[in-house]
């Protein structure tokens, strides 16, 4: 914790960097970010268990970027968003300065898009024993009962998007339920428009998503979205071998190809 | 509002046999903003057509729906009378009832609404269709021929004699490729060279050849009808202009040792050297790697007796730029050499050979003067083993394809040596034998019964050397696969052909696909065989396949003939089915955020990045352009694309949602 | 179910499908008439979503075809769509909904006799399953 | 890592010094190698053409008693045994109803858990071998690998078929020069050695003519049968060539051992036929050779 403070106030205070974005106290005891731009505010700084969110969605923010150089605090999940971000040609290297924060107290500062991706490629982008179990339950539930388990889900979905809002790889200028024309998806929050809704956001972050979890973290109706993402990721791995936001310089799963990917389905 | 016009064809009685086509008419009329709807014998006769242009004119229509036979059959036909008639031809679509209808169902009323339905799918389609213009490219009419062997000679000479300028570029010395290293040609054994050099020559003084020897494709960027090509020069260490060829230079090179390329290893060179006598353009060029001068730092005996003053030792490489409107790649191939085969002891014994160094050996100008003398010891072989198939359709080898030319070679190998050795005796063990072609058969069978060349058919297992002698172990399959030996003094080997060491980098350099063994892919394996499946790019000789002289140079006049074409007129008329990347007003200016998702998607790096800058010329955005001349409008990019920022002309997000809803929303037009 | 009549949307490619289908009208083969084809330039063009909203429009099967792989005309189209199929089925699946409605398939343009097979097959095994009313259902306002 | 240790019958009988000269090797390196519990003969070369459910089973119930020891992997000295394990463990890992099947016929579960390897492959794995060398084998050895130790390639994936190096590099660990010859991957007559010895001393003796016109002082094998052949059959051999043949025929683990200084009985090698002595004549002839190889055109 005071290594982070030290480090940010020394940041702040020698100009390389002009905000910390990183974790503070909030009202209800909560971790919530916080923007950091000058030393005195530094003591604000915590790093616990509960900082889970995702701060990489703020750093491509039109308001963030005017700040100037940002410092991030950054779990690993953040770590990959800002590799994935890279690769999808979102941020720069040397945009921003990366603190690389563990529950053991540890900042590592990693000031280039390399340094990221050394420093993720010690981690484990598999998914963690509980989710795997999780997801096999569902897995093996019928058709039948996983698709009412689903709508169940859905039914409740208010299209507030708070899910998208979460998520830092959904950056787009105008999402695709903006488009009127056509509708692609319809306005009203029933049934079809949901699951149409739900599809779409879970296919446009195929190969991309990092399972940071901030959507369903966001959803203020508690629909369990990471279950979509975390099985999309299984499949993108055992199909292609791929594990998003691992290099900078990544093609993205979708818009490469493999003569030899299975067909097993295509009569 | 639309004002569409739908018109039902009966093709006789080919589409009105089976849909009740009265009905589809009356239907269609129903459909919201058909304006006029008819049904008539042939539409596709001149008074259908003229009754279109009339509806058209009188009814002013915003769109044509022709409910008739595949558009792969009649859309330009009909798109050209909607032109005639002043509608836009990009207006007209056509509702395939015959081929995807009336053809493949039985009389029925279910055949007759699945004839509605298409009509109104089409309608749907055809109200969200825009007037488009065809696309214009200009047209640089300068071809760049990358490779100087007999097909980049070929290719060149003809489109320069089209009229057209050329840029030749051969990474060599000199141009000439292997024909140049081949003693006689099959089938007819008549001299390669005297046939060859010829056309060197011409190469080198036609006035529409630019011949940049010694140099190398740098980069190649733009599409069709607009490449720029960055070209370097290598240092020749030597000025051509001055340079008057006397060879002075080459004689008084005291570095003499170098196995000749030329000479496939089997003849020495100097450090500065001209690869053979007939060589275009005959200067010579200052191998670095072995001059003295550039070891160690003196000698320059060549700077002293060269008589115009040509040496340049701090001549560096020079970089060219040339606009070209189309490319033909001429790379050619290689063979398979070193410690490809430790079972035939390849690389190992002196006296186990290749093709090409065979054809040395038997060539006139060749290290033995056209005598058959075994690189060893120099002694005249008795018994020379030739092997067919030397790696080629071995899986084991990772070469499962047929080198197409080594069946011929081999058969004329065995021939030259037995015009030569008497007394010799020749073995060929083969596989199969693939002489297909003119007079090729019958020249093999020349070979076997009047030059009694012995053809054992089986594969040779080993090759080792005992005493001086070279031990062939093999079987003769047709004698019951019976074990044999042969003591031979020479060995040729009919190693694989190959593609070249650099075809890989050079098809990544100028984006052209090529197959797992880097030979380079044609548009279409029947149908386009000389285009690549880049617009602009042509193929020639044996980079896109082994192949022998005949075939080579066929391919490389088709190849010639397609870049004519395309030279043949000053703008390049391309259909507008296009992607396109949305445009806004500021601040947006593009709902694309530019992830570059489409670029990696694209198979013809069409998408460009656009930078959107302000006044300031600051940076605002960069954002996804598609570049017209490129984009053969497959769409990919347009379905990858999250924020639905591409679309494409033609099959436009609009025309096929709409399509999808019409075609299973049966309305009031339903039956 | 014997009386009940399929709708089946095919997506299909203009260079090898859509020629095939052409095929199999000039060969004069017969189908069953519930398929009616909608004509993409590529199966790369084909958008996951049009697939949504042909079941939310009343569709109860779906064909997706085009060239075989290497005869892509555009290459790798078909390449692309192959992946993406790959992933949006799998999602399918988990949400439960039938893949066995979406028949993915390559149809070259020699391939007319195919066509006719796959769309009878098609057409017979979605009678099999029934109308796709669980998701028809779904279908609720503003759906245009 | 638990490696486990096939013998295979001829390394209890005929090639018992493979087996005792692999044992004392063992001791010195401080490796343990206990043999897999109840094992039973791999089928050789009568099995497979016999049954093939039968050729499949027997290694399967080797290996999955050695699976069922929690052996990694299955050191196995006999090529012929090495080449049947092998075999099974890729024919059954590439079909699951065959393996199921197989299973089923030996009442146990294979699983293909347990890695087969071969003599070089488990010195080759050896990190201190060199340290323990304390007489280096100095002698021009020919190093015969035989058909089953590399073949088929596809399966085995070890060394490459044609012209295999694997020994000649192991050989040159333990201070001796292998010599390039050209009947390392060549046939000795295998199983005939009883049935048709003509073939047998045929073969054999192409194979010793070669290995000695070069000047090779020894012959290194790793296949008891090549063993027997190329030792026991070696009166054939001669009568058959009408000459005299006094190269000594030597397992790769005795060269090994001898090189460690271990005491030749402790390594079997008063069993042979053909005394083992690198004669100084061998030597003679050996240095005559090279020098005419030099002088052989051709010969890099």
């Amino acid at each position: 914790m005071e290594t982070l403070k030290n480090k940010a106030r020394e940041l702040l205070a020698g100009k390389t960097v002009q905000v910390v974005i990183g974790y503070s106290r909030g009202s209800n005891g909560s971790a919530r970010a916080v923007f950091i731009c000058e030393t005195a505010k530094v003591d604000s700084l915590i790093f616990d268990d509960e900082c889970r969110q995702n701060l990489a969605v703020y750093i491509i923010k039109p308001e963030v970027r005017k700040l100037g150089r940002v410092a991030l605090v950054a779990i690993p999940a953040t770590l990959r968003t800002i590799l994935q971000l890279a690769a999808e040609n979102q941020i720069n290297d040397h945009d921003l300065l990366v603190l690389a924060v563990n529950t053991s107290g540890e900042v590592t500062t990693l000031a280039t898009f390399q340094a990221i991706e050394d420093h993720v490629a010690s981690l484990d982008m598999d998914l963690n024993a509980a989710e795997k179990t999780e997801l096999a339950k569902y897995e093996k539930l019928g058709m039948e009962e996983r698709r009412q388990f689903w709508q169940e889900q859905f039914s409740r979905c208010l299209k507030c998007y708070a899910c998208r809002a979460a998520c830092p790889l959904c950056y787009c200028n105008r999402c695709t339920v903006e488009c009127n024309q056509p509708q692609w998806i319809p306005v009203p929050a029933h049934d079809l428009g949901n699951l149409e809704w739900n599809v779409m956001r879970a296919m446009h972050l195929a190969g991309r998503c990092v399972n940071c979890g901030d959507c369903s973290r966001a959803c203020p109706v508690h629909i369990p979205l990471y279950l979509l993402n975390q099985k999309l990721i299984s499949e993108v791995f055992r199909n292609f071998n791929v594990r998003s936001g691992t290099a900078a310089k990544a093609e993205s799963t979708l818009s490469t190809i493999r003569p030899n990917d299975t067909e097993d389905f295509i009569r | 509002m639309a004002r569409i016009g739908v018109f039902v064809c009966h093709c006789g009685e080919n589409i009105s046999a089976t849909v009740d086509v009265l009905k589809v008419a009356a239907a269609a009329a129903k459909i919201p903003g058909v304006a006029h709807s008819v049904e008539y014998k042939y539409m596709c006769s001149d008074p259908g057509q003229q009754m279109i242009k009339n509806a058209i004119k009188e009814k002013n229509l915003t769109g044509v729906v022709v409910a008739a036979c595949s558009p792969r059959m009649h859309e330009p036909t009909f798109r050209r009378a909607c032109a005639e008639a002043g509608l836009n031809p990009f207006l007209c679509e056509m509702a395939n009832i015959r081929e995807h209808c009336s053809w493949v169902h039985e009389k029925s009323d279910a055949t007759t609404n699945k004839a509605i339905d298409i009509v109104r799918t089409l309608v749907a389609k055809v109200k969200k269709n825009k007037a488009l213009l065809p696309i214009k490219v200009p047209v640089t009419k300068t071809a760049l021929v990358i490779g100087g062997g007999i097909a980049g000679i070929q290719a060149s000479l003809d489109i320069a004699n089209t009229g057209h300028k050329v840029i030749l570029v051969e990474k060599e010395p000199s141009i000439g490729g292997h024909m140049s290293q081949l003693s006689e040609t099959f089938p007819t054994l008549d001299c390669s060279q005297c046939i060859l050099t010829p056309r060197m020559v011409e190469v080198a003084q036609h006035p529409n050849i630019t011949l940049h020897s010694y140099s190398e494709l740098e980069s190649l960027d733009g599409f069709i009808g607009n490449f720029k090509a960055r070209i370097r020069k290598k240092a020749r260490s030597l000025d051509e202009k001055l340079c008057n060829g006397c060879g002075l230079c080459t004689l008084k090179c005291p570095v003499k040792k170098i196995p000749s390329e030329f000479d496939a290893g089997l003849g020495m060179r100097p450090a500065i050297y001209v690869p053979f006598p007939q060589a275009v353009p005959n200067k010579p060029v200052i191998d670095r790697q072995n001059c003295t001068y550039y070891l160690k730092g003196k000698c320059r005996l060549c700077e002293k007796v060269c008589p115009t003053q040509a040496i340049r030792f701090d001549q560096e490489d020079e970089i060219i730029e040339a606009d070209v409107g189309a490319v033909v790649l001429a790379t050619g191939f290689d063979i398979k050499h070193g410690d490809f085969f430790p079972e035939y002891g390849y690389g190992k014994f002196k006296d186990i050979i290749d093709g090409l160094q065979f054809e040395r050996l038997a060539s006139a100008s060749g290290p033995t003067l056209g005598e058959i003398r075994r690189p060893s010891d120099g002694k005249i072989p008795e018994t020379v083993v030739f092997v067919a198939c030397a790696g080629s359709r071995d899986p084991a080898k990772g070469i499962e394809y047929c080198s197409k030319i080594c069946c011929m070679y081999t058969a004329k190998h065995a021939m030259l040596y037995k015009h030569k050795v008497h007394h010799g005796r020749p073995y060929v063990f083969y596989m199969d034998i693939r002489a297909g072609g003119k007079m090729y058969e019958e020249f093999v069978r020349r070979a076997m019964e009047e030059d009694g060349v012995q053809y054992i058919r089986g594969r040779v297992s080993r090759i080792y050397e005992r005493e001086g002698k070279l031990i062939v172990k093999g079987a003769d399959t047709l004698l019951g696969a019976r074990p044999m030996e042969i003591e031979a003094d020479l060995v040729v080997l009919a190693t694989a052909s190959v593609a070249n060491d650099g075809a890989e980098a050079l098809a990544q350099k100028v984006h052209v696909s090529y197959d797992s063994y880097y030979f380079y892919s044609e548009a279409h394996p029947k149908l386009r065989p000389v285009e690549t499946n880049t617009a602009g790019i042509f193929l020639a000789g044996a980079c896109q396949a082994p192949k022998d002289i005949p075939e080579a140079v066929a391919q490389a006049s088709g190849a010639a003939g397609k870049v004519a074409a395309l030279f043949s007129q000053n703008e390049l008329i391309r259909e507008p089915l296009i992607a396109v990347v949305d445009r806004q007003a500021p601040p947006l200016y593009s709902t694309c955020v530019g992830c570059f998702l489409c670029q990696t998607s694209c198979p013809y790096q069409a998408i460009e990045k656009e930078e959107i800058r302000g006044r300031d010329g600051q940076l605002i955005k960069t954002v996804a352009k598609v570049n017209p001349g490129l984009c053969q409008g497959c769409g990919t990019c347009v379905a990858l694309c999250r924020s639905k920022s591409i679309d494409i002309q033609g099959f436009s997000h609009e025309q096929v949602y709409d399509e999808v809803l019409a075609l299973l929303n049966r309305g009031e037009s339903d039956v | 179910m014997s009386d009940f009549n399929p709708r089946i949307v095919a997506f299909v490619c203009n260079w090898c499908t859509y020629a095939g289908a052409d095929l199999t009208g000039t060969s004069r083969m017969k189908y069953s008439p519930q398929v009616s084809i909608i004509r993409f330039p590529c199966t790369g063009r084909i958008d996951f979503m049009l697939l949504l909203k042909a079941f939310a429009n009343g569709a109860d099967g779906i064909i997706v075809s085009g060239c075989h792989p290497n005869d892509c005309h555009y290459s790798s189209g078909n390449f692309h769509a192959r992946r993406r199929w790959i992933i949006f089925r799998g999602l399918l699946d988990f949400l439960g909904i039938d893949v066995r409605r979406v028949q993915f398939s390559w149809v070259s343009a020699a391939e007319g006799a195919k066509w006719a097979q796959l769309v009878n097959s098609t057409a017979e095994s979605i009678r099999q399953l029934g109308p796709f009313s669980c998701y028809h259902k779904l279908r609720g306002l503003g759906v245009e | 890592m638990k490696t486990g240790y096939y013998p295979g019958c001829s390394l209890k009988g005929a090639g018992r010094e493979y087996s005792e000269s692999l044992m004392a090797v063992a001791d010195i390196l401080g490796v343990k190698l206990p043999e897999i519990p109840d094992w039973n003969c791999c089928g050789a070369t009568a099995a497979h053409n016999v049954s093939h459910d039968l050729s499949l089973a027997l290694p399967a119930r080797i290996l999955a008693a050695a699976e069922k020891d929690d052996m990694d992997e299955v050191l196995v000295p006999c090529s012929a045994c090495y080449n049947r394990l092998s075999v099974t463990r890729h024919e059954l890992l590439q079909d699951e109803q065959l393996r199921q099947k197989i299973s089923g016929l030996i009442e146990a579960d294979y699983r293909g858990s347990a890695k087969v390897i071969n003599i070089i492959e488990w010195l080759a794995g050896i990190s201190d071998l060199e340290t323990k060398i304390i007489a280096p084998f100095a002698h021009r050895v020919a190093c015969y690998y035989g058909c089953l130790l590399v073949r088929p390639a596809g399966i085995l994936n070890f060394d490459r078929p044609e012209d295999p190096q694997s020994m000649d590099q192991l050989l040159k660990k333990i201070g001796a020069t292998p010599l390039d010859w050209a009947f390392k991957t060549e046939c000795c007559g295998a199983g005939f050695s009883v049935s048709r010895t003509d073939i047998v001393a045929k073969l054999s003796g192409l194979i010793l003519n070669d290995a000695v016109s070069r000047g090779a002082e020894a012959v290194i094998v790793a296949c008891p049968m090549c063993h027997l052949n190329l030792d026991l059959r070696r009166p054939n051999i001669e009568k058959h060539a009408g000459k005299k043949f006094d190269i000594p025929v030597i397992y790769i683990t005795q060269a090994v051992g001898l090189a460690m200084g271990i005491a030749p009985n402790k390594l079997g090698l008063q069993r042979h036929t053909v005394p083992v002595k690198f004669s100084a004549s061998a030597d003679r002839s050996a240095a005559r050779e090279t020098r005419a190889q030099k002088s052989v055109p051709g010969e890099k």
